[in-house]
């Protein structure tokens, strides 16, 4: 009963009452909760709906269902890395994890790039304002909380990937905090130039500009870009052993689960506030 | 049924309990609260929605009064049979280690529902009668519109149009038909307010972007207290108001008072002019000092029905026209309307076209005289904090008034009937 | 789901889980789909938004249960979430029907007869 | 759940204490006020947690005797609306939040490990973020007394648009706004916590239904926080959108609705008075048995009727909004699922009475104020039927009524079982003796001035008197029962006062009390007084509901399995104890700043608040959950210093 040597059980922690591990637990009484979080925010804008004072906007003119498909779409792809990279972790493959995580991150990134570039498209374009109509103030504080969502979850999957170079020894690497440090910084970086980049490609195509008024109007964006895909790889080149492994697995697990979740609430808000509307 | 909503069983032996702690504390003054009947009282009623309301009040109270009479005995009993007296007793062999006895337990269950279906089903009756005007009152009833300011009520009657003016609108005070069901719809432009008049109807808020209604009737001609009952900021306390129940010659004649434009006073030489008793105002009142007196405190209606007719002996028609003046050239006609006096004024503030046949200003928290008059224009805002009348145009527009103004413009206000 | 079965099950599933993720991966994707065609399509009101509630609904629980796992973990994780999503739920469907009911039509909307006498449309 | 087959060690292993690295410093101080702000231990942060909140319990208190004073005499110039206006908001919020939540949170904290046999609750570093948060949010409350804004003044429940900026232009409101959020976030992150600990960290063979039921009602507390409390962030996020960015949740002008504020505040409040009463009915349902000499009386349907009181107290939210016009069918549903709540609540006060049934009642202080809180609950449950009631509640809605039932139920209710509580444990919390005479005195001047200030309270709302009047006129039949519940109040103080005297007494000089002090039956009375750092030497085994009176009673049985499990830790490398950590602090730190900067509109404050938080909790994961391990001799002490070793 008390031996722990062989491999982890990822069903059952021994140390606790009910085998179920504590961050576990953790993670879905939290998301219990969350559920009455996005329950109130869903139904104020549901409320809103239902008798919408004249002069609003109709949703069915602001929308772009094809976008918002198109990015629900990437979101479920994150949710398929994500589980990937908990299941690798789970079989201690270290490598297929960090991997599938950066593939998380990226996905998430493009939700987000979406949203901002919906988001600019709705103000400028479609002049709906968070101030100008009920409708504007409900949708975007709904999708907006969503996404402050997905980017907390795309700050940890960051945080998480760097974690896992964390030194097996620290004494050894006197520098090893600074050095992960940087590498969020990094990662970040890396994760910000990426979405002003995409969102400058699509703004110099959308303009008809050509690539070399691309190259001199965001120069710098792109120098950004690939000053940090350097850096980040550089970062990311292996140092000895690590601290992190099966053992952690429960970490990434609850960091699935929250993650996960930011999708099936996703799921919701789209047919929710997207579709319906077109009824 | 019969014996439990029989309210005057319980409130004589509410009473009779009141009067008993009343003597043995000494203080039988305040009459109102031992015989609980303030003016606002819930238990002391006139209508037929209060006295529906108070029938549901009764049942859960004798409902629960009895549970409390049985469970409290049982406890009582428990505590003082089973209690250890000694210290022997203390450190005695614990007694049986009982669990329970689930035959106890669903029994009790089962009491307490049916307790709970003693009360539900007058409730549910209420719920449906207190909520609209009956099928059967519907062709005769009387529609207000009631609207809630900070810190005022505004009250229209759509069925009395006046030619270019709209309907027939007054403020703070609320005439009504007796015997007439009245369905009054709720309105307010700022802030959640709650119309209550105790003695006539629960309450029904009173909040923006809502279109709330309630119903009550008067069974008996009368004065009624009612107060705001959502709190509304800085001055929610002295939000009140009055209804006063008519009978229908009275009310017709109430009703072609008020749309007749406001009362001109004609001109008198000067020589003639009765002085003295507008010359000078108290102006070291207290914050809330009391803004009524003994006289009107124990007949209101009375006092109501004395602000109705023009008071011709003392009236000073050179004063009154230089208030007349005041009111303009001071700006007041900015806010206030005086129909037929002068153009000017909005929905948005209390109209003045008869406040002198009201019997109380400043939303029902001052008697209508001429002192008390003069201490709301003068200060409104130490009447009522916050006071819009004060913090939106008067004191910062600038608006100065000499004693002398002020005495005017009452003379002027007093008029208007 | 008592835990022997759920852990029992658990080790066959071990082995195949990438396929199983990318299959419902795929299958979610495809709903998605399902679910944009559906608002084109010419039937009642009614009976398009049960089948995208239900879509929906489908979606929602291949996630919680193969991605976030909860088909292979002990029942009372479930419990848990379920707890708050149906508080949740029951108290949004409350929520609506009383928005729902004449009472609670805002003014803004219902500008009746009374708002327009008082001038305060 | 089978947790009599599990391990007995349910601490973690870990390897050898690493040398933690510069940066990640890890304090050890054990005594000192760096030993409190670091501390992760459950009974230091309940003791704090109960220090607050006993303050802001007399901050509370002052606050209501100035609002007595005022309300003593018509027309009283003691204090203007304005003061009086904040006074009443602040009294509110401040028992609510600052007094009565935090002092269940003190208990849970301190007493809840000790029941389950646990060392600490599952995530100590969370727990001492929840307490510093806590903090942070009570003094984003009350900061505005001490700024020219002033503080608070729209109601506790903050109807909107009131607390809109036209209304309320002053940074009062935003204070209040940020203060609740911060608290919220404080309540959620303790509740989630010990939802775990609960489920996660029971003894062996410490089943469900062998739980305490103070620790039930615990769980059952915790839940409702966790699911109440997202509809009142909401909602804040809401107003708060409304001031700061101008959106139109709740502004008129371009359709917003003010209602759709109380559906969500009342979506939380409702939950939040069961969050108020609950632990108090846990208290109750301790100190009966204990003075009874007797188990409980129907254990199970006790449990039962406190998870359906949490169940139901989802569903009634309405009721404190029967007059704002929702239409009949409406009315009458929450009408009816009201008065439901009598049901088990009834079911609990019978189950009491049969507890005290053929029991031998030992009247010692605590067992007063339990008995009281019967009483006195009963008184105020009742008059809660009488407000489910829709048609009775139309005229009872916003008076002095309303103001009788809810401090009957929540002084004669969660105020006198938290009073019974800290009497009740305080042998085994700080180890000392409460005089029983100066007890039982304050008691009884305390249900006496208690009885005298809130029964006339009933009189005067039948009589018409609306609450939140900063005066009132003479001539409305209202001035004896003002006067006399001005008195009441006097008394209570009096009775507080004597109270607290007796507990700081006590606190410091009183007698040194013997273990076990009351004979009690729950696992914590097994403890010596206080508790040591470690809480047990080995984590016990569970054979019974009443898990001490089953093991004193069978004393042999036991020692032989402790020497067995003893020596099992011994084999895992001691007994594990987390470090302390300045991280929690740190990231609460950065919630206050955040706070203010959100307060004041100013993003640039707002982010500085926010990058502290996010580094807080950076540095808090960095650091791991690692602990060390101490070991002990036959007489308790700790033979090794851990940190010794670096
Ligand atoms: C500790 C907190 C607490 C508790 C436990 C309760 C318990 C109850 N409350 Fe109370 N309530 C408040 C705190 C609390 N309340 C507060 C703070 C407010 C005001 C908020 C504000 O406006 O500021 C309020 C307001 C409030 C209202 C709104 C009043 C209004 O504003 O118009 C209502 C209406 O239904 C209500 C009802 C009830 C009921 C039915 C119970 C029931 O749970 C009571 C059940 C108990 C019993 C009934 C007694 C024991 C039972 C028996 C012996 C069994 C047999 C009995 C019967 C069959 C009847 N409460
Ligand atoms: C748990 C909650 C709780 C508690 C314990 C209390 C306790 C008390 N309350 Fe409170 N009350 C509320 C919750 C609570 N209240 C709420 C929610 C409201 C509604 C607010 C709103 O409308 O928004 C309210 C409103 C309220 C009002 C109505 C105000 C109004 O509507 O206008 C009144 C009036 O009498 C009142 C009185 C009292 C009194 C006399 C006490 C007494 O029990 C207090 C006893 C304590 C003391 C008397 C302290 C004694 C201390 C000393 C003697 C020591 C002094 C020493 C030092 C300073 C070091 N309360
Ligand atoms: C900025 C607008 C404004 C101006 C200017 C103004 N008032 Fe008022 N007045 C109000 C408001 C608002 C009230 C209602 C206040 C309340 O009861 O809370 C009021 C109330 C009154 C009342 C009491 C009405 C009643 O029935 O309760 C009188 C009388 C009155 N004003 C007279 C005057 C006089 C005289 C002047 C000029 C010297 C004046 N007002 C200027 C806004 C104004
Ligand atoms: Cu208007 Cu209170
Ligand atoms: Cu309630």
């Amino acid at each position: 009963m008390s031996s722990h040597a062989g491999t982890i059980d990822h069903h059952h922690d021994h140390t606790t009452t009910t085998g179920i591990p504590n961050k576990k637990l953790l993670m879905w009484a939290f998301l219990a909760s969350d559920c009455m979080f996005f329950g109130a925010l869903i139904s104020t804008h549901l409320i809103y709906r239902l008798h919408p004072p004249p002069g609003t906007p109709s949703p069915r003119e602001v929308f772009d269902i094809p976008l918002t498909s198109f990015s629900t779409f990437i979101l479920l792809m994150s949710s398929l890395m994500m589980a990937l990279a908990v299941n690798a972790i789970q079989k201690g493959n270290l490598k297929s994890m960090r991997f599938s995580l950066l593939t998380t991150v990226f996905f998430g990134a493009i939700f987000l790039g979406c949203q901002v570039f919906e988001f600019t498209n709705f103000v400028n374009e479609k002049h709906l304002t968070i101030t100008n109509s009920i409708l504007g103030t409900t949708f975007f504080t709904l999708t907006g909380t969503h996404g402050t969502h997905v980017a907390i979850g795309v700050l940890w999957l960051i945080m998480m990937y760097v974690r896992s170079f964390k030194p097996a020894d620290p004494a050894a690497h006197p520098f090893w905090f600074f050095r992960n440090l940087l590498h969020v910084a990094m990662v970040i970086g890396l994760v910000l130039s990426a979405m002003f980049t995409v969102l400058a490609v699509v703004h110099t195509v959308q303009t008809g500009g050509t690539a070399a008024a691309f190259a001199s109007q965001h120069f710098l964006i792109v120098a950004a870009l690939v000053a940090t895909l350097v850096g980040t790889v550089i970062l990311a080149s292996p140092r000895g052993a690590v601290q992190f492994s099966e053992a952690n697995a429960i970490d990434v697990e609850s960091m699935g689960l929250y993650w996960h979740f930011v999708d099936i609430v996703w799921i919701v808000i789209f047919t929710a506030v997207y579709l319906l509307e077109y009824l | 049924m019969r014996l439990i909503s029989s309210p005057s069983t319980l409130a004589r032996w509410v009473r009779a309990a009141l009067a008993l702690g009343g003597l043995a504390l000494l203080t039988g003054c305040d009459l109102n609260f031992w015989t609980m009947k303030g003016h606002q009282s819930t238990i002391d009623v006139d209508g037929p929605v209060a006295k529906a309301q108070l029938h549901v009040f009764y049942v859960t109270c004798w409902v629960t009064l009895v549970i409390f009479l049985i469970v409290g005995s049982v406890l009582a009993y428990a505590i003082l049979k089973f209690r250890a007296r000694t210290d022997a007793d203390e450190h005695a062999e614990p007694p049986e280690q009982g669990h329970g006895n689930p035959l106890i337990e669903l029994g009790l269950i089962g009491a307490s529902v049916l307790a709970l279906v003693i009360i539900a089903i007058p409730t549910i009756e209420a719920i449906g009668y207190t909520y609209d005007v009956p099928a059967e009152d519907k062709a005769t009833a009387f529609e207000v519109n009631a609207t809630a300011y900070q810190w005022w009520f505004k009250f229209e009657y759509p069925s009395e149009q006046i030619a270019g003016a709209g309907p027939l609108v007054a403020a703070n005070e609320l005439v009504i038909p007796v015997g007439r069901a009245v369905h009054i719809n709720l309105r307010a432009m700022d802030v959640i307010h709650s119309f209550w008049v105790p003695k006539l109807a629960g309450k029904v808020d009173m909040i923006p972007n809502r279109g709330n209604f309630l119903w009550l009737k008067a069974e008996t001609p009368g004065y009624y207290w009612g107060q705001c009952a959502e709190y509304c900021g800085d001055s929610h306390a002295v939000m009140r108001f009055r209804v006063i129940a008519l009978g229908p010659r009275d009310f017709n004649e109430w009703v072609n008072r008020q749309t007749a434009p406001a009362r001109e006073v004609a001109k008198v030489a000067a020589a003639d002019q009765p002085k003295a008793q507008f010359a000078s105002y108290r102006s070291d009142w207290k914050r809330n000092e009391k803004g009524w007196s003994p006289e009107f405190e124990l007949n209101p209606f009375q006092g109501w029905q004395a602000q109705q007719e023009p008071d011709a002996n003392h009236e000073n028609p050179a004063l009154i026209a230089q208030g007349r003046a005041l009111f303009q050239s001071k700006t007041c006609f900015s806010c206030h309307v005086i129909r037929g006096h002068m153009v000017g004024g909005s929905g948005a503030y209390p109209d003045l076209t008869h406040v002198g046949a009201r019997s109380t200003i400043a939303a029902g928290l001052l008697e209508n005289t001429p002192e008390q008059l003069a201490r709301w224009i003068s200060h409104p805002d130490q009447v009522k904090p916050g006071n819009k009348m004060y913090a939106t145009g008067y004191i910062p527009n600038n608006i100065k008034l000499t004693p002398d103004d002020v005495a005017a413009l009452v003379a002027y206000l007093r008029s208007l009937k | 789901m008592s835990d022997s079965h759920a852990s029992a099950s658990g080790h066959v599933a071990e082995e195949n889980k990438f396929q199983i993720y990318v299959r419902i991966a795929m299958l979610l994707a495809v709903i998605t789909g399902i679910e944009i065609a559906v608002i084109g399509l010419p039937f009642t009101k009614w009976l398009l938004v049960g089948t995208l509630v239900i879509l929906s609904a489908v979606k929602f629980l291949y996630v919680i249960f193969y991605f976030m796992h909860l088909r292979w973990d002990k029942a009372f994780c479930t419990i848990l979430f379920f707890i708050g999503l149906v508080i949740a739920g029951a108290t949004m469907w409350a929520l609506l029907k009383l928005f729902g009911v004449p009472e609670s039509i805002p003014l803004t909307v219902s500008l009746n007869a009374l708002a327009g006498a008082t001038g305060l449309a | 759940m089978d947790a009599t087959v599990k391990t007995h060690f349910i601490g973690k292993e870990d390897k050898a204490p690493a040398k933690p690295s510069f940066v990640l410093w890890r304090p050890s101080a054990k005594t000192g006020l760096m030993s409190w702000l670091t501390t992760v231990d459950h009974k230091k942060i309940g003791f704090l947690y109960g220090s607050f909140a006993l303050f802001f319990f007399l901050v509370g208190g002052v606050e209501a005797l100035l609002i007595r004073l005022q309300l003593m005499h018509p027309n009283n110039t003691l204090l203007t609306a304005q003061q009086y206006n904040t006074l009443f908001t602040m009294h509110g919020t401040t028992m609510i939040f600052l007094a009565v939540m935090p002092l269940g949170a003190a208990f849970f904290n301190f007493i809840m490990p000790l029941q389950i046999g646990a060392r600490d609750v599952a995530f100590p570093r969370l727990n001492a973020f929840s307490l510093w948060t806590f903090v942070a949010g009570a003094i984003i409350l009350n900061i505005g007394w001490f700024l020219p804004d002033g503080a608070p003044d729209a109601g506790w429940f903050g109807y909107a648009p009131l607390t809109s900026k036209l209304y309320n232009p002053t940074h009062a409101t935003d204070f209040w706004i940020l203060g609740l959020q911060l608290l919220g976030v404080a309540s959620i992150a303790a509740a989630l916590n010990f939802i775990v600990t609960i489920i996660n960290l029971r003894a062996p063979g410490m089943t469900m239904m062998r739980l305490p039921v103070f620790t039930w009602m615990t769980l059952i507390t915790s839940f409702l926080i966790i699911l109440s409390f997202p509809a009142i962030t909401i909602a804040l996020v809401e107003v708060m959108f409304d001031r700061q960015f101008g959106t139109n949740f709740f502004e008129v002008s371009n359709g917003g609705m003010p209602i759709l504020w109380q559906h969500l505040f009342w979506i939380f409040g409702h939950p939040e008075v069961y969050i108020l009463i609950l632990p108090a009915m846990g208290i109750v349902s301790e100190i009966l048995p204990t003075f009874s000499r007797k188990p409980l009386f129907g254990y199970p349907i006790v449990v039962f009727s406190g998870a359906s009181i949490g169940f139901l107290g989802f569903t009634v939210w309405s009721h404190h909004m029967f007059t704002t016009g929702m239409g009949t069918v409406a009315t009458a549903a929450f009408s009816l699922a009201t008065m439901a709540i009598a049901v088990p609540t009834g079911v609990k006060i019978f189950n009491w009475i049969g507890t005290l049934w053929g029991g031998h009642l030992k009247m010692r202080t605590p067992m007063m104020f339990a008995l009281g809180f019967i009483w006195m609950f009963m008184i105020g449950g009742f008059s809660g039927v009488m407000h489910a009631a829709a048609p009775a509640d139309a005229q009872q809605q916003d008076s002095y009524f309303v103001i009788a039932h809810f401090h009957y139920v929540l002084i004669g209710g969660s105020i006198f079982a938290l009073l019974a509580g800290i009497h009740y444990w305080f042998p085994l919390v700080i180890g000392r003796q409460v005089s029983d005479f100066w007890g039982k005195l304050s008691f009884w001047v305390i249900f006496v001035g208690f009885n005298v200030t809130f029964f006339p309270m009933h009189f005067l709302g039948l009589n018409g008197m609306p609450r939140r009047t900063f005066t009132y006129d003479g001539n409305m039949g209202w001035n004896t029962a003002n006067y006399i519940a001005t008195i009441g109040a006097l008394i209570l103080g009096v009775g507080i006062g004597l109270y607290f005297a007796v507990m700081i007494y006590t606190f410091f000089k009183g007698e040194k009390a013997n273990r076990d002090h009351w004979d009690g039956r729950t696992l914590e009375w097994s403890l010596p007084n206080p508790p040591p750092e470690y809480n047990y030497r080995v984590i016990p085994t569970i054979h019974a509901r009443d898990a001490y009176w089953y093991e004193k009673h069978h004393r042999e049985e036991i020692a032989q399995e402790n020497a067995v499990h003893a020596q099992e830790d011994e084999a895992h490398g001691g007994i594990h104890m987390p470090y302390q950590s300045i991280y929690p602090l740190v990231a609460s730190c950065g919630a206050l700043l955040g706070g203010f900067g959100a307060c004041y509109h100013t993003l640039v404050v707002a982010l500085a608040g926010g990058l502290v938080l996010l580094s807080g909790i950076y540095l808090w994961a960095m650091e791991g959950a690692e602990g060390y391990h101490i070991h002990l001799d036959a007489e308790g002490r700790i033979v090794e210093d851990p940190h010794a070793k670096h």
